[in-house]
């Protein structure tokens, strides 16, 4: 679709008014309901070990750009950081992204900051792997053998290397937490890992651990846009069992000549 | 000569250049007088902007015939504003570079433990970039041969092997994984093993026996295993990605309306 | 002195050789970190930023920006790097904040982006999902159809539904699934998750197998076999 | 008994050193010994890529137009994606079909994919210019334009070949001006290289071009329903696909050669999850009869 139809308009503008509708009212204080998402709990559990063993804890926000999808891993890093830091614990934090740089340690200082322990962040523990997916899979598996983290937390956009990172944490004895909205690498996540978050989940953490209201609303204005499209799915089926295929060209590429000539054969072939 | 924005040339072009690189210079100095109160708002401006231009080019209702057929009156913009994100990205590189030329020049110039490997890893970098972009410029086979020793000998096979490490992984995670402790660890089992032998002659042959017509088919090994995924995979599939795709435009809307919150967005500026 | 790097032959031999070795010496990380591991994953991590570089400047750089502007005379693209600049605010404490600016420009431009993206990848995936007709499915009537075919369509596109439902009901955050109809129908879905799961699994090996053997491939053959052995190709 | 089960209960945690060693041999021994193997079972969306293109060539119309083969890949998918490629192009040497060469997500796809037509060029009296042609390489930011542009414009889109020549000069493009005197794409790719070509060429003429992927076998799963949704006329599986497009095509290739290692390594993989298994229910019994006793 090159350009909006003007079901795809309609469609998209009520999305899109549901969760922000979501959003503001859960920001001006309305209560919200989060169901448990269980790999979350283990974030502490998984950091005491590490502090308990006395040896570092490994994160990854992945292979993506500074993308929606990265901005959530940093923000899921950064509330292990601030649980971290309170041990006054180290995390090392390779990067693939250049422009990630800045942003990761700008966010991992202030999370050290927040844990009381601004001293223990040390820039050095955010290295920068080139700009290549196997030669960061090639760095991170050496740190992790050289440093022999005790927990990994690995989130973000993730592609082949995910598989190498977490069997190489996997040899090392690590307990390990991912997530991913990258479906083909949960598989390997589930056979690799302690705890995996599948699918929309990987949007529901950052929302569960930090416990914003924006965030929560939005959750709960998604939960609404998919049950909006549930539906329509389920009446669509319904319809195209009877012969009328009308939600499934809703979903189509034409546009309003489709209706009028629908309704035309509706209305008798006025 | 015509125009402020035409195509200029020679001195003309060079003064030109360097007078916008001066006024950039001056709007980034601007910029940063921008008092504390108004810089958050100074950014959503910009991030909306940014968006601004994508979702309109989207929404806006086109032409349905003549010479503007399927497109609007922003439709032309959209190569030179894709152009200006490509290169303004490309700048970002030197952040990347900055981290790791310090981390480990630092390491050589001190003589840290194990400093030959940060020589050898600056070397590298060199060794790769200059032919790589000098071969742009001059084509003596010299260049090309070295260039070729650099990619074909060093990063290339590098990068395959990498790679292909992964199979050894997936033996070891699959005999680690694969156990029926649970119903869920079982299904997941059942399923993998039937795709694994679907896939490959020898398995293929194990049901070769069967009539490959009507209802016997069915019970062919690769029919099961592309059953499984057309009709199980397929639907498990579409339904994780429409909720995804629903979590991804509930965040970009949070983003470019600047609601969002987090590590990055919450830090006074 | 580097005439020997214009005969293509002997270029060949040299990086069949560097190229075996760097793919015997990666693959000793399988038995355990070691010098020579060390020695090649750093290698690896210069050659890869050097290529990066190189890539920045050949294929964006150079053609979409330095050649417009300095050949085809259009001077308005100096006004990018002062733009390309704000990435490097970030190394002045007191000017950090600018470089949110052209972060801001980027997150926009991700997120005005998404509308379109999601149209035209979800659309026709919702179009795909209701196109499955629960009476008289057209299989019925298809080349090759006998006397099961329009059942086994009708179950087919009955699990599919009950699938598409189930799973979509386990992602549903903003309440409890307590009441058994959706708790069963979540358990179903989370079970289909992981048939999905080991599909995926299952058709990843046969890809990572290819990889590998691609690499052996080179090694006994490329290498071993015309290169050491001196056998014909 | 005891000592059989306490054996295979040892064999629950075999080092992965020798798992990786077994792995090894599984791959390397067919490969430096031939063996030889049955021909695979050809699958329906494999059956359907083939049949698409055959049609094509059948229709006195659309066996004018031109094809984009798009090849993504790089070095590191060599085995699997290369395989395809030298299928697909074989395939359309054979039917006299003229076709473009083209990548965007990495510099190196557009250079592999250019080697592979130049080699079998020879083979079929293909002459560059006027039967094949190469578009170059786009960047991947500036894909979605530069197919937006093409779709009214297409030699005004791409300019020139990757060596330099305009396009407007090479015989080949003398019919070639806009969307629709494209009769095919086919993406070669390891990665998610699909959806520019969904979402602003295929369906942006006067009818849908017929679009083919060819996959590594790890990106093919999830693109299953778009077989289904008809924006995909057809998938060539990884290096198992490639198998059954040489058997189609009746030739011996890489996808034929590397079939045995396949096979071998997935049996290798299935016995040892097998043994695994029987280990941990050996356990469970040997201490069920402990605590008996």
């Amino acid at each position: 679709m090159k350009h909006a139809t003007w079901p795809a308009r309609i469609i998209l503008l009520v999305l899109s008014g549901i969760i922000l509708y979501a959003i503001l009212s859960a920001r001006r204080g309305k209560k919200l309901y989060l169901r448990r998402i269980p790999g979350l709990n283990a974030i502490e559990e998984a950091v005491g070990r590490a502090v308990e063993m006395g040896r570092p804890i490994l994160g990854s926000i992945g292979l993506g750009d500074v993308d929606v999808i990265t901005l959530q891993a940093l923000a899921i890093i950064s509330s292990v950081a601030t649980t971290a830091a309170r041990f006054a614990h180290r995390i090392v934090l390779p990067l693939r992204n250049a422009a990630q740089v800045p942003i990761a340690e700008e966010a991992l200082r202030a999370a050290y900051t927040a844990g009381g322990r601004p001293d223990v962040f040390n820039e050095q523990d955010l290295p920068f792997l080139s700009g290549e997916q196997f030669a960061y899979a090639a760095g991170v598996a050496g740190i992790i053998q050289r440093e022999r983290p005790a927990a990994t937390f690995l989130f973000g956009t993730f592609y082949a290397e995910a598989l190498i990172i977490a069997e190489n944490a996997n040899q090392v004895g690590a307990i390990q937490i991912a997530g991913t909205p990258s479906t083909t690498q949960v598989p390997f996540f589930i056979a690799a890992c302690d705890y995996v978050l599948i699918g929309d989940e990987y949007y529901a953490a950052t929302a569960y651990i930090t416990r914003q209201p924006t965030l929560l609303g939005s959750l709960i204005g998604q939960d609404i846009g998919k049950m909006l499209l549930l539906g329509m799915i389920i009446l669509g089926v319904v319809l195209v069992t009877f012969g009328s295929p009308f939600i499934a060209n809703i979903f189509g590429d034409k546009d309003l000549e489709t209706f009028a000539a629908y309704f035309r054969a509706a209305t008798g072939g006025k | 000569m015509g125009g402020f924005f035409v195509p200029k040339q020679g001195a003309e072009l060079w003064a030109y250049i360097i007078g916008a690189f001066v006024v950039g210079l001056g709007i980034l100095y601007a910029l940063s007088l921008t008092p504390k109160s108004l810089r958050k708002t100074l950014i959503a401006g910009i991030t909306f902007l940014g968006g601004l231009f994508f979702a309109l080019e989207f929404f806006w209702p086109v032409d349905t015939a003549g010479p503007m057929a399927g497109k609007n009156f922003l439709t032309a913009y959209i190569k030179p504003v894709s152009s200006v994100t490509t290169i303004l990205g490309a700048f970002a590189l030197g952040l990347g570079l900055y981290s790791m030329v310090s981390i480990h020049g630092r390491a050589v110039a001190k003589r840290r433990e194990n400093w030959g490997f940060s020589a050898v890893l600056l070397g590298a970098i060199l060794a790769m970039a200059i032919p790589a972009i000098w071969k742009e410029y001059d084509k003596s086979p010299q260049i090309a041969g070295f260039y070729r020793i650099m990619y074909d000998g060093g990063f290339n096979p590098l990068n395959a092997t990498m790679f292909s490490i992964v199979a050894f992984y997936i033996v070891s995670a699959a005999y680690r994984a694969f156990r029926i402790r649970t119903v869920e660890a079982g299904i997941l089992l059942m399923s993998a093993v039937i795709i694994m032998i679907g896939q490959v002659t020898l398995g293929q042959l194990l049901t070769a026996w069967i009539p490959n017509e009507n209802f016997s088919s069915n019970f062919r090994v690769e029919n099961l295993s592309n059953w499984i995924l057309t009709r199980v995979n397929s639907p498990a599939q579409l339904a994780i990605s429409l909720g995804i795709g629903v979590g991804t435009l509930a965040t970009a809307l949070r983003l470019w309306l600047s609601l969002e919150r987090g590590a990055f967005f919450d830090e006074e500026l | 002195m580097f005439d020997f790097l214009s005969n293509d032959a002997t270029v060949r031999v040299i990086y069949i050789w560097c190229a075996a070795l760097c793919t015997l010496g990666i693959y000793s990380i399988l038995y355990k970190e070691n010098k020579v591991y060390r020695f090649l994953e750093h290698l690896f991590l210069g050659l890869a930023t050097g290529y990066t570089i190189s890539q920045t400047w050949t294929t964006i750089l150079k053609p979409q920006w330095w050649e417009p502007m300095t050949n085809d005379g259009q001077w308005w693209w100096a006004l990018a790097l002062p733009a390309g600049l704000l990435f490097y605010m970030v190394f002045f404490p007191r000017h950090a904040w600018m470089s949110r600016l052209i972060f801001g420009f980027f997150f926009g431009a991700a997120a005005g982006r998404t509308f379109q993206a999601f149209a035209a990848t979800y659309f026709p995936l919702v179009k795909s999902a209701v196109n499955i007709p629960l009476m008289n499915p057209p299989e019925a009537s298809m080349p090759g159809a006998y006397w099961l075919t329009g059942t086994s369509a009708i179950l087919n596109n009955l699990l599919f539904l009950a699938i598409v439902i189930s799973v979509m009901v386990y992602f549903f955050f903003s309440f409890e699934q307590r009441h058994p109809a959706i708790r069963m129908t979540s358990r179903f879905g989370r079970y289909t998750l992981m048939f999905a799961f080991g599909a995926i699994f299952g058709s990843t090996i046969m890809a990572r197998m290819s990889l590998l053997i691609g690499r052996m491939f080179f090694l006994i053959h490329d290498w071993f076999q015309v290169t050491v052995l001196g056998m014909k190709g | 008994m005891d000592n059989f089960l306490r054996l295979i209960v040892r064999a629950q945690r075999i080092d992965r050193r020798i798992l990786y060693l077994l792995l090894a041999l599984c791959i390397a021994v067919p490969i430096a010994v031939d063996v030889p193997q049955p021909r695979p079972v050809v699958m329906p969306e494999t059956q359907s890529l083939y049949n698409t293109i055959e049609s094509i060539a059948k229709d006195p119309v659309e066996s004018k137009k031109l094809a984009i083969v798009c090849t993504n890949y790089s070095g590191g998918t060599l085995a699997e994606n290369q395989t395809q490629n030298e299928a697909i192009v074989r395939h359309l040497m054979r039917l006299k079909l003229k076709f473009a060469v083209f990548a965007f997500a990495t510099p190196q796809g557009r250079e592999l994919g250019r080697a592979v037509a130049d080699k079998l060029a020879e083979e079929y009296k293909y002459v560059y210019g006027s039967d094949y042609v190469d578009l170059g390489f786009c960047p991947p930011d500036a894909i979605e334009v530069r197919l937006k542009a093409a779709v009214d414009d297409l030699p005004g889109a791409f300019e020139k070949d990757s060596a330099g020549a305009a396009l407007t000069s090479l015989p080949i493009m003398a019919q070639v001006k806009t969307v629709n005197d494209i009769n095919l794409i086919v993406e070669v790719t390891p990665s998610e290289t699909l959806p520019p070509w969904l979402q602003f060429f295929q369906r942006a003429g006067e009818k849908p071009i017929p679009t083919v992927y060819c996959p590594t076998a790890v990106m093919g799963p999830e693109k299953y329903p778009l077989l289904k949704s008809g924006q995909l006329q057809g998938m060539m599986l990884g290096l198992r696909g490639a198998s059954e497009y040489e058997t189609l095509l009746g030739v011996d290739g890489f996808g034929h050669r590397g079939g045995a290692s396949l096979s071998l390594s997935h049996l290798l993989i299935i016995l040892l999850i097998l043994l695994g298994n029987l280990g941990m229910f050996a356990e469970r019994r040997l201490r069920r009869q402990q605590g008996r006793a």
